[in-house]
């Protein structure tokens, strides 16, 4: 990896960076790897030593911990990417429904759970914890949960019926084809969700920074927003 | 000196591990006599099968576990139409992800053992009177038992370890499907979870040494009714 | 009652063996190192499986490739004590005896546990596994986990190879019952002639997977050419005879057979009894005066039928004592200084001492064994 | 017929694998053989601690082999200063992941076939003039060869599939890191990529097949060798 | 040149065994099963760790518990026969053969491959498993191994059990040339007292872990109060004798010995040869007056030392002729009928036809086995 760069991005960010990585070697020939994980194991793996020169997070959490070891440099750490919390349920099934303080979440889960992230390890489940909590329900929903290790199972669990709702970010809709929308969170029902990058500390040659500056421009915007991401 | 989590973790894993073991002991003495014993076409295939779990990523065989025992799958609906019996999201779907990883393991033990049996013994039985049936309970199974012993300590220890396949098959539901590696994988998955997964290592490898002691001293019993090694 | 005839090829090795035992008794197989002895009896057992043949035991059809009839082994109900032991391991020695016998149906069972363990001496072992016994002891179970089983045939392959003395002269007797009185037909494998003689009905001679000779142990006793595969086997003429009166100061027994009386050590039962002696050729000496004040009790005076003179120093006669044959084996030099030929006179010495038990046996069919004293 | 990247995935598996099962083989053999025949005060803890990494989840052995064998790591550091050598993100990494992971596995599996001969045979071949070495060679192994090869077609397998360990120790970079079933993790990632994940778990399959057929061939010689089973 | 004496606790068997054999030869155990025989030559190997005791074998202390030393198996360099084969399953017999040999000094290798397969008859068999194998044939191999191992010492546990006569007959000449030529001390544990009178220089009787007694065959057959444990060990006197002709149109030797000349069959040896030939007390009949014209060739007047009434028929006479010391063994009512008592003067009839093979070896100490004739 002496020329070559290298980035670590959350799993959830697989697709979108990978028309990125292809886009930016098409544009200027320079290859990049790319590791896909869950946060939490690429963090403590640049914590490690990992050759990694870019960390995307899909969380604050896990860049906040390695800011505070200095790990990564500072100076290059943007929020670049938002996304929306929904409610999805099978496809077909169920019409849709306006989430706000009171709805009869268990009427709509009709005794069946409720899958997400797990809180205590998966992003998408911490947001799912807020909102639940704004909406005063997180003290019924707590022990409905379903909690999947990654969003890609919350989506299944939906998809085959094993639960009747599910939430979700708004860009991992589409990775499932079985379930719909049906909901989509306030805003202000949780903090909003972020993906930021940064460079790690003391790898910020030119090519790296040149690729970083590529994801915080406006051609890889364009993919981001493909996927359904908001892009900050 | 245990908080209630922690013990609820603990006695789940050890629910889920012992019903694993029991649950796949049965089919896994059919398959490795069938492996050990009998020749047929497509064996090789079989041993495939059996040994599938092992070589899927267990995130996989959850997955799959998902599609075939889900209330849509064709065994999981069939399975709720006729008994009720849901699997996912449920301690006993827990125990099956985990017979399923860990039922290579054992049959392979049990195989293992079966092969180094001396069918002169059984000839000899058969020579008194005793048929297949009787055979297999009285002479193979007791002379087996240090293999189905240690298989059933590699399917426990396995099991208490299983992660992918449960947490993808039945989530991870605290007091229901959170077995200690589930409980684990959390905490390491917590910026500052470290010592909370040290403490529930620790449990883990204790309910695993405590699983490898009384094997050990079945085992040693055995050991001593079969005649053995130097022991 | 055995009814066997069975091709097999075992690697190089092929096995053609034929024979037919007509009344019931004990066959013996008997031949060199691989000869394929082991290999009939696996067979009759339903462990080896012939290529083609049949076996009939008792009338009941076990194996036939013609029919395909093919008894399975755990229904053929043999008594198998194997050339190795093969004990089971994980069970007490008490759980070994018994393994066959609880498999076997109620109304056979005539044998009995404590009759075997009293029999074989191994009352003592009975909490123990098979590893912590020794040799001996080892085949001492496996005898019995045999019998106990209740068999209706007897497959014995060397079964007293490594028993001492004492205990093979207490087994011996009681096998003779077995055959005797609960008519079980035993097939026995060994390498020990004094049992072969004491025991068979019939002899079967086995050579490179072929039956060389078979018959009684006498008619094979007679046979020079079978030498290189009996070896020592030692011919001898078998008397039959009737008890007649027991002198017990003396502990000797008179029997009366056609040509004159003998006298043998011990009691040899009741008085009218039938029993069947052995005289082995190399026990009678001959003389052509008749020798006055010798320790030798039985002298008889017969004719010289026939002799065939050996390689070697000796010479085999066959005599004629009233309607008895008696065989006789000397030195070469004797015949020629003595002057014996077909048709001569002479007196035969029969030592009584040379009368032990192992030759003295029941008259097959009557069963007698048990009245017979143990002196 | 198969793209270059599966190729790539499956081209690395087979090496992580194989490298995987030759590196655990000899610790194995020392470690079967030290349970099976030598008896010392603390043995169940050994035993504990050879089944460790069964009983935890895979995840966290990945990220305790991270902290030990990371280059900030005790041993990880050592190795780098000492022979240059990198570890952690490289597929000898992944293949020291797996042989931890599968390590277990094959301890049982020597062990068990270890227990199985009859000791009176290296008596016979210490009679001999075989000192406690050469029998180790002559005898004990060849009879154990059973138990071996079934150790180590588990440990390959497991290998295959192993994934928790490798994904947190190694991290899942293409062509460095990325085994089939990481390959297959990130396709189960991206909108329609089930097709692939199935592509890539039949690959995975084949391959845990391929290894079985080859034991199984070896197996049969040696079984026919030391003339066991009917078989 | 063995010197043991071990103590030794197995489970509720007591073993406390001292014995020593101060010359090169053969040493016999004997005993019932169970007596501790196998436990006794274990220990001489290695394989059984006496509790207390010590072993010596041609000078070297192979374990001495007041010292420490204890000589690790494969450095004892014995060769072990086991009572229950031990072949190796995964090498061929050619390797089970050459194991040993492959492991001993170079120097040392005075037994050779090609004569120990034409010896035990299994040159066919070496590219065979063991498991393809007969009984006999296991057991051939195992005796093969254990000499090609080129041992110091020979440790033999019924080795012959299962070996057809003729095969036996062919084995134990070459034992004793081992015993004789090379110089191999041999612990050799049968049931067969033909064996054990045949080769063994020193009998120890083991009864329940201890020694009962120990000697001489001779000295042991004479012995009434260990017939309980030696069975049909049959009592005979042994005669120190030289060659002195051989007539070959009969076979018959002519030998010399301090009280007359004894004619047996075959070729005994070159002339002037020592032989030492045993006569078997029942092979003995006596006479008040000289019989004539009788087939029995050595008839020789002694007279009565001593007469030993044993419970049961017979009665054993010690006699002696010249200052020859000689057995017999007839029926008290002969010994009633013929008067016979301490001092009477006999005729001893001696069968020459009871001087086999088996009983005919060579005066220890001079290695004439070479060149004596197998007739
Ligand atoms: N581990 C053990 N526990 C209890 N008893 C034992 C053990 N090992 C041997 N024995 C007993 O020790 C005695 C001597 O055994 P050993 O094998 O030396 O006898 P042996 O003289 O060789 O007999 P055989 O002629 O039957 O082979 C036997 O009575 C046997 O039962
Ligand atoms: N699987 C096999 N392959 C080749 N030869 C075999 C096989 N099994 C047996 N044999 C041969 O068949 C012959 C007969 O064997 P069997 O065991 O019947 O002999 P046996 O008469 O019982 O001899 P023993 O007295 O030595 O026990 C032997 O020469 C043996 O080598
Ligand atoms: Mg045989
Ligand atoms: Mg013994």
């Amino acid at each position: 990896s002496a020329q070559g760069v290298t980035i670590f991005a959350a799993a959830s960010l697989t697709d979108a960076m990978n028309d990125v990585v292809k886009m930016y070697a098409a544009k200027s020939g320079v290859g990049v790897k790319s590791s896909y994980a869950a946060s939490s194991a690429l963090a403590r793996q640049i914590e490690s030593g990992a050759q990694a020169d870019l960390f995307f997070s899909a969380d604050d959490e896990w860049m906040d911990y390695l800011e505070k070891r200095s790990l990564i440099d500072k100076g290059t750490r943007f929020d670049r990417l938002g996304n929306r919390l929904v409610l999805i349920a099978p496809a077909g099934a169920a019409r849709k429904v306006e989430i706000r303080r009171g709805i009869d979440l268990a009427g709509l889960l009709a005794g069946g759970r409720l899958a997400t992230g797990d809180p205590a390890s998966v992003p998408v489940g911490r947001y799912a914890r807020q909102a639940l909590t704004y909406l005063g329900l997180w003290a019924f929903a707590e022990a409905k949960l379903a909690r999947a290790d990654n969003v890609r199972f919350a989506l299944t669990y939906v998809e085959r019926g094993e639960a009747p709702l599910g939430i979700v970010y708004s860009t991992d809709v589409a990775i499932a084809r079985g379930v719909q929308v049906i909901g989509v969170f306030p805003q202000e029902s949780h903090s909003s969700i972020n993906y930021p990058i940064a460079i790690v500390a003391g790898r910020g040659t030119a090519p790296v920074r040149a690729f970083h500056g590529f994801i915080l421009g406006s051609e890889a915007a364009a993919v981001f927003q493909r996927f359904g991401f908001a892009v900050r | 000196m245990l908080t209630d989590f922690e013990l609820q973790a603990l006695w789940l894993s050890l629910k889920v591990a012992l019903r694993s073991v029991a649950l796949s002991l049965p089919f896994a003495l059919g398959a490795a006599y069938v492996l050990a014993r009998i020749r047929f076409p497509g064996k090789v295939l079989f041993d495939g099968l059996v040994h599938l779990p092992l070589a899927l990523p267990p995130v996989l065989v959850g997955y799959l576990l998902l599609l075939t025992f889900g209330i849509r799958g064709p065994l999981g609906g069939w399975l709720f139409e006729t008994f009720g019996l849901r699997l996912a999201f449920t301690s006993l779907g827990a125990s099956i992800a985990t017979a399923v990883m860990s039922f290579p393991l054992m049959v392979r033990s049990i195989r293992l053992s079966i092969e180094s049996i001396d069918s002169g013994l059984e000839s000899a039985a058969a020579t008194l009177g005793a048929s297949p049936l009787d055979r297999f309970f009285t002479i193979t199974l007791p002379l087996m038992l240090p293999g189905v012993l240690s298989g059933c300590v590699v399917a426990f220890a396995a099991s208490l370890g299983e992660f992918g396949a449960v947490i993808t098959f039945v989530s991870n539901i605290p007091g229901e499907t959170q077995t200690l590696p589930l409980a684990i994988y959390s905490a390491v998955q917590t910026p500052d979870g470290d010592a909370a997964a040290a403490r529930l290592a620790a449990l883990s490898l204790v309910l695993a040494l405590s699983g490898l002691m009384v094997s050990e001293i079945i085992a040693r019993r055995a050991r001593m009714m079969l005649g053995g090694g130097p022991e | 009652m055995i009814d066997l005839s069975i091709r097999k090829q075992l690697g190089e090795f092929g096995l053609d063996v034929s024979f037919s035992v007509p009344e019931q008794g004990l066959t013996a197989l008997f031949g060199r190192s691989g000869a394929g002895k082991t290999s009939v009896i696996a067979a009759i057992a339903g462990l080896l499986r012939p290529d083609e043949g049949h076996i009939r035991v008792s009338g009941r059809t076990l194996f036939d490739s013609a029919s395909g009839e093919d008894v399975p082994v755990h229904r053929r109900r043999v008594g198998y004590v194997f050339q190795e032991g093969r004990l089971f391991p994980h069970l007490s020695v008490r759980d070994n005896l018994l393994y066959g016998q609880r498999r076997s149906p109620v109304v056979n069972r005539r044998i009995d546990l404590d009759e075997i363990l009293e029999l074989l001496g191994i009352a003592a072992l009975l909490g123990r596994r098979p590893r912590d016994l020794s040799g001996g002891e080892k085949q001492r179970v496996a005898i019995g986990r045999a019998l106990l089983a209740q068999p209706e045939v007897l497959l014995m392959d060397e079964p007293l190879a490594s028993l001492d003395a004492p205990r093979k002269r207490e087994i011996l007797p009681y096998l003779e019952r077995l055959r005797d009185e609960l008519r079980v037909p035993i097939v026995y494998v060994s390498h020990a002639i004094e049992e072969v003689v004491r025991l068979a009905n019939l002899v079967v001679v086995l050579d490179s997977g072929r039956v060389a000779a078979a018959g009684t142990p006498e008619e094979l006793g007679e046979r020079l050419d079978l030498r290189p595969l009996l070896g020592e086997f030692e011919s001898g003429a078998v008397i039959d005879a009737s008890m007649e009166a027991y002198d017990a100061v003396f502990d000797l027994s008179t029997l009366a057979f056609d040509g004159g009386r003998l006298r043998v050590p011990g009691n040899a039962g009741v008085i009218g009894a039938k029993v069947r002696v052995r005289v082995r050729a190399r026990d009678v000496s001959l003389a052509t005066q008749k020798p006055v004040d010798i320790s030798v009790q039985n002298i008889f005076e017969g004719s010289v039928e026939q002799v065939a003179e050996e390689p070697g120093a000796y010479a085999e006669l066959k005599l004629r004592v009233g309607n008895t044959r008696f065989l006789s084996r000397v030195t070469r030099e004797s015949v020629s200084r003595l002057g014996l030929r077909t048709g001569s006179r002479v007196f035969l010495l029969v030592k009584s001492v040379s009368f032990d038990r192992e030759t003295l046996s029941a008259a097959p069919g009557i069963a007698s064994a048990g009245q017979r004293g143990h002196g």
